[in-house]
């Protein structure tokens, strides 16, 4: 099979933009869904069964449904109602946040839980209230260790982001189909965009296997 | 300066403290022993509230603990605790582990609580340690920090559950030396243990607990060498 | 500068006068060429050059966007479009959702094969693998022969997808526009395709899709008919087709 | 906006097929994932470098690209070659599982890394050989720990069968497609199949947490 | 029975045995002491080749596990280990746990193993744990079924790596007593522990290792009521 080199060097700028896109709406999701899953996380650890009762239902609809649909509900359902006309990337930025706040919030969850629990004692036992004790104690430990599965979420969203195309934000992927398009080949567009998310992607995972080391060394001072 | 009165607590069906009433003296040394799961820890935890009390009520230092006006937070500073197993703060060197409570609940500054956590270091024998992190301690060495930062709340009661148990023998001596320092500089202590010799040598009374009960307590030499119940007979000719 | 102030806030309907032209958004799926690809990140193709000059005539800009099939559909269900033009065929059913302008191109079907299947007529599709593009004259094509949703018929999401399924052998043959299938014959040379066309296949129309109820409607019908007798419609389409268009059969089904 | 229900009920007969296919190629996924995964996880954890590289080459490809361009060029490139004529079906669980293995290995590297390093000294004093230590120690107590996660991946399958759409392997997401396709309409289409995955999911999730429960009452015999 | 040459281990640049040298006669009780950190458990571990030994020599009965020829397997199949964390197969029964080498590494009959094994837990006082899971046991239980589970493979020399240690109070006599018992019998066994009472009642040699070196070995009253060395002296002072 003829690989025609012309097609990638054609869309290249295009590629190049997209993957821009690609890493700002990742990125922009994944801080947004930051905030929002912490606390999504600490409404679901509520002792209160009716407090964690909404953020349970949060979550398992956003973990329960391809976001494929999520993302076409809110650009086409809800975001019209605050803004007109909808801009798909500020579509994809909320659909990716809500998407991965709920992802966030489990990993949170995890990272607390799994500080022992004798650090909880001891603060308490210092005379701190419940929320110093989590302030000062609980999250700053707890902030290591989610910060490898944090940076795991950002690699899923990267991915993920690809489904802007549908919605036609101009990230990535679109500029693949749209490259696809043109020229009705399949293969040229879609192993280079293929090849540029893997580079996105290993080299965050190299950045993430060396911050992990950085913290893991940091914790035996 | 401790009152129990009728102290009861269960895990869902499972009543560890059945009746417990107990009077701790200022500056007294109650040593605690007995069987693994006679509810020794639940007791001790309970003195602070780190388990909900079920019935019966705790006075610490007058403030009735099971009283819902109380403010909790407040009898906790009075009452310091060490673990078995340490608990420092590992994101925190040995310093801010003494500081931090000093600092963000009792308001102190950061200089004042820095220049009296050093004094305290220095009484465990730790003054070069201030800028290590937890990490780079032996055991003995962590549990003398735990020691020290509860005693930088300036506490009327300590409590140690088992503070040596988790130890290499070697490292045991040190720990029960600031504790016995400690006992002689007049603090009020409550300890569980399984150091007879402590018991011995600093205790003022000795209590033995088996299955939710105190089932007897008595000066330590008298409790050692004339038990009067079965129990604690049969107890002590294993462990001592 | 109060009147100015309501005019840009879009409040009022821009007058015949105006010198500011009233934006349609439109929404689009660019992967049918020659009627809508992207040319290098700009929309292009035939239904572009036509709605435009359609626009031009009415009175309006275009915003044309490639949102894709999907987000178009419901753009236009939720009204954040205005105008849906996609090679959008005409059907009874759509009919229910959307209003239609007059027929703007009549879709003439085409079977496109591999070199040495066995296909001769649109009858010798039953029993072979057949693809699509989902939601087009194709499809509709296709199923009135074989039969609606069969399972011998696969829906693909676009036409490139559908052309890479012929060439590695998931279907025998696809059923789509003849401008889509000759445009594919053109720019493949070397892909190894016959096509064929048959009279059973009934004509099917492309429309301009608006919301239901839509006023710009009747502005748009009556801008298409002053490009067919203007011969503005027949100029873009040599453009993009190279041949003549046929007037009449278009005249008489846009009545 | 008016729902239309005639259209979910002409498709419902297609939807409940297409689930019952979403289901068993995820199945199928998750299953032949599980084998392949096994043994890219042992190989990953060979002591050899040169051996643990062509495994973590694998891993870094399927999870670092996203599942839409690894099912295209499966599809469209590699199936091609074995099967004419290729069937989606075939590419889609394929992809599926060349995908969740490379998932699943990391789910089996971190179960049998977190049994306690004693139980292979205990059973290797005892004079089993590694592989005898393997199979009657090591992993029969990772098995129960790699459950949850393994559901959890079933469940990640599940949504992202959806993708199958686009190569027309007639999955729930296909038909949800079809029915957009013929009348035009997104929502009725979308948000039926959006809600048979969130049944789906959440199913799963509570067959799930139940197996979980039982698993670590088992602990405590 | 074990012959022990120029013994050298290190973990990276951490030197951990620095030269060990030392026979065991067969029925004979070697009991290692040392303070934390001085080798005595990666010592014990080299006797097994748990630790790749990085020089000298290690016989055990005769075959020496630094060859390359030697089946590392089989050599094991003569050496029962004892660990301070007990490491029973938590998935599988009492009497499981006890079989499954036997059947799988010495391709014993199921019902033979099986009649064995009830013979060795009667031995250690557990008959009727048989159908238990290690989960319902306690600590002093679980390492009497781990001494168990080691005898089931007949062994020549049996190690204990601080077996006691993990252990509750009242727990520790009921292992140290199978201890005992297995050392009336005749077994070779070399033992880590901090058990000073049991080094004295059963040992035949102490020997008090330091640092990566053995600095001093002897009869347990003599070193413990005569020790030579400084070192020895103040290991002792602290833990006796
Ligand atoms: N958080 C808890 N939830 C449920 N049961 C508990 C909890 N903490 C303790 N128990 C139970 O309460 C009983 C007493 O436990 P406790 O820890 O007070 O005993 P102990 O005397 O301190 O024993 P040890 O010497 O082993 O520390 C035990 O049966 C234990 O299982
Ligand atoms: N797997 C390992 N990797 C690196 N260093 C190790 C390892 N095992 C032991 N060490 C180091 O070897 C030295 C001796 O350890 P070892 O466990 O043999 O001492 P020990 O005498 O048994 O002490 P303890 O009484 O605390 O059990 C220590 O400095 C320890 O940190
Ligand atoms: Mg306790
Ligand atoms: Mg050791």
């Amino acid at each position: 099979m003829d690989f025609r080199f012309d097609i990638v060097t054609d869309y290249m700028p295009f590629f190049l933009r997209g993957m821009g896109i690609t890493i700002g709406v990742s990125l922009a999701g994944v801080l947004i869904g930051l905030i929002l899953g912490l606390i999504i996380a600490l409404g679901k650890m509520s002792s209160n069964k009716w407090i964690r009762l909404p953020f349970n239902i949060y979550i398992n609809i956003f973990r329960g449904t391809p976001l494929l649909v999520q993302l076409l509900i809110i650009h086409f359902g809800i975001v019209p109602m605050f803004m007109s006309p909808s801009n798909p990337l500020v579509s994809l930025v909320i659909g990716l946040s809500l998407n991965s706040a709920a992802y966030i919030a489990e990993i949170f969850r995890a990272g607390i839980q799994s500080i022992d629990k004798g650090q909880m004692e001891a603060a308490r036992s210092l005379g701190m209230t419940r929320v110093q004790a989590m302030k000062l104690v609980i999250l700053p430990q707890a902030v290591k260790r989610v910060i490898p599965p944090l940076g795991n979420e950002f690699i899923v969203l990267l991915k993920e982001s690809s489904l802007g195309s549908v919605l036609a934000a101009p990230e990535l992927m679109y500029w693949g189909r749209a490259a696809a398009g043109q020229y009705i080949r399949v293969w040229e567009p879609y192993i280079t965009v293929a090849l540029i998310y893997l580079v996105l992607t290993l080299s965050l995972t190299y950045l993430m296997n060396y911050v992990e080391r950085r913290l893991s060394t940091d914790d035996q001072r | 300066m401790i009152n129990v009165k009728n102290l009861k607590k269960s895990f869902g069906n499972n009543e560890v403290l059945k009746d417990i009433s107990v009077d701790v003296a200022p500056q007294e040394v109650v040593v605690v022993i007995g069987p693994s799961g006679s509810g020794k820890s639940t007791f001790i935890r309970c003195l602070n509230m780190l388990e909900n009390i079920n019935g019966g009520h705790v006075m610490i230092d007058g403030k009735d603990l099971t009283d819902k006006k109380t403010n909790i937070n407040e009898v906790r500073t009075d009452v310091g605790m060490v673990f078995q197993h340490f608990n420092l703060f590992p994101h925190k060197t040995i310093l801010e582990n003494i500081t931090l409570a000093p600092i963000n609940v009792r308001g102190m500054k950061k200089a004042e609580a820095e220049e009296k956590a050093r004094v305290l270091l220095a009484k465990v024998g730790l003054a070069e340690k201030a800028s290590a992190y937890p990490e780079s301690l032996s055991g003995g060495q962590k549990q003398r920090v735990a020691i020290a930062r509860a005693l930088a709340m300036e506490p009327k009661v300590m409590l140690f559950d088992e503070p040596t148990s988790a130890l290499d023998p070697e490292m045991v001596g040190e720990v029960l030396e600031v504790m016995k320092q400690l006992a002689r500089d007049g603090m009020t202590m409550i300890v569980v243990t399984h150091e007879m010799g402590f018991a011995r040598e600093v205790g003022d009374r000795v209590i033995f607990m088996d299955n939710g009960y105190i089932v007897e307590q008595n000066e330590p030499k008298a409790l050692f060498d004339a038990p009067q119940h079965e129990r604690t007979k049969a107890f002590l000719s294993k462990v001592l | 500068a109060l009147l100015l102030a309501a005019c840009g806030g879009g409040q009022e309907e821009s007058g015949a006068g105006s010198e500011d032209k009233k934006v349609l958004n439109v929404g689009t799926e660019a992967t049918f060429a020659p009627f809508e690809f992207m040319d290098k990140g700009e929309v292009s193709g035939f239904d572009v050059d036509l709605l435009n000059a359609a626009a031009e005539e009415a009175g309006y800009e275009v915003d044309i966007q490639n949102t894709g099939w999907d987000a178009m559909l419901a753009g236009l269900q939720s009204g954040q479009l205005d105008i849906g033009m996609s090679g959008i065929t005409i059907t009874d059913e759509r009919k229910e959702t959307y209003d239609f302008s007059v027929p703007y191109f009549e879709s003439v079907t085409m079977i496109v094969y591999k070199e040495g299947t066995n296909i001769a007529a649109a009858e010798d599709l039953k029993g072979k693998k057949v693809g699509v593009q989902n939601g087009t004259t194709g499809q509709f094509a296709a199923e009135s022969i074989i039969g609606q949703n069969n399972s011998s018929i696969s829906k693909y999401e676009t036409a490139a997808l559908m052309f890479q399924a012929l060439q590695s052998g998931d279907v025998e043959a696809v059923v789509t526009d003849i401008a889509v299938a000759l445009e594919y014959e053109k720019s493949n040379p070397d892909a190894g395709v016959k096509t064929i066309t048959d009279d059973q296949f009934a004509p099917e129309y492309y429309g301009i899709a608006f919301p239901k109820g839509s006023e710009y409607k009747p502005e748009f019908d009556e801008a298409l008919n002053t490009l067919y007798e203007n011969g503005t419609y027949a100029e873009i389409y040599k453009k993009w087709f190279e041949e003549e268009p046929d007037m009449e059969t278009l005249k008489q089904a846009a009545q």
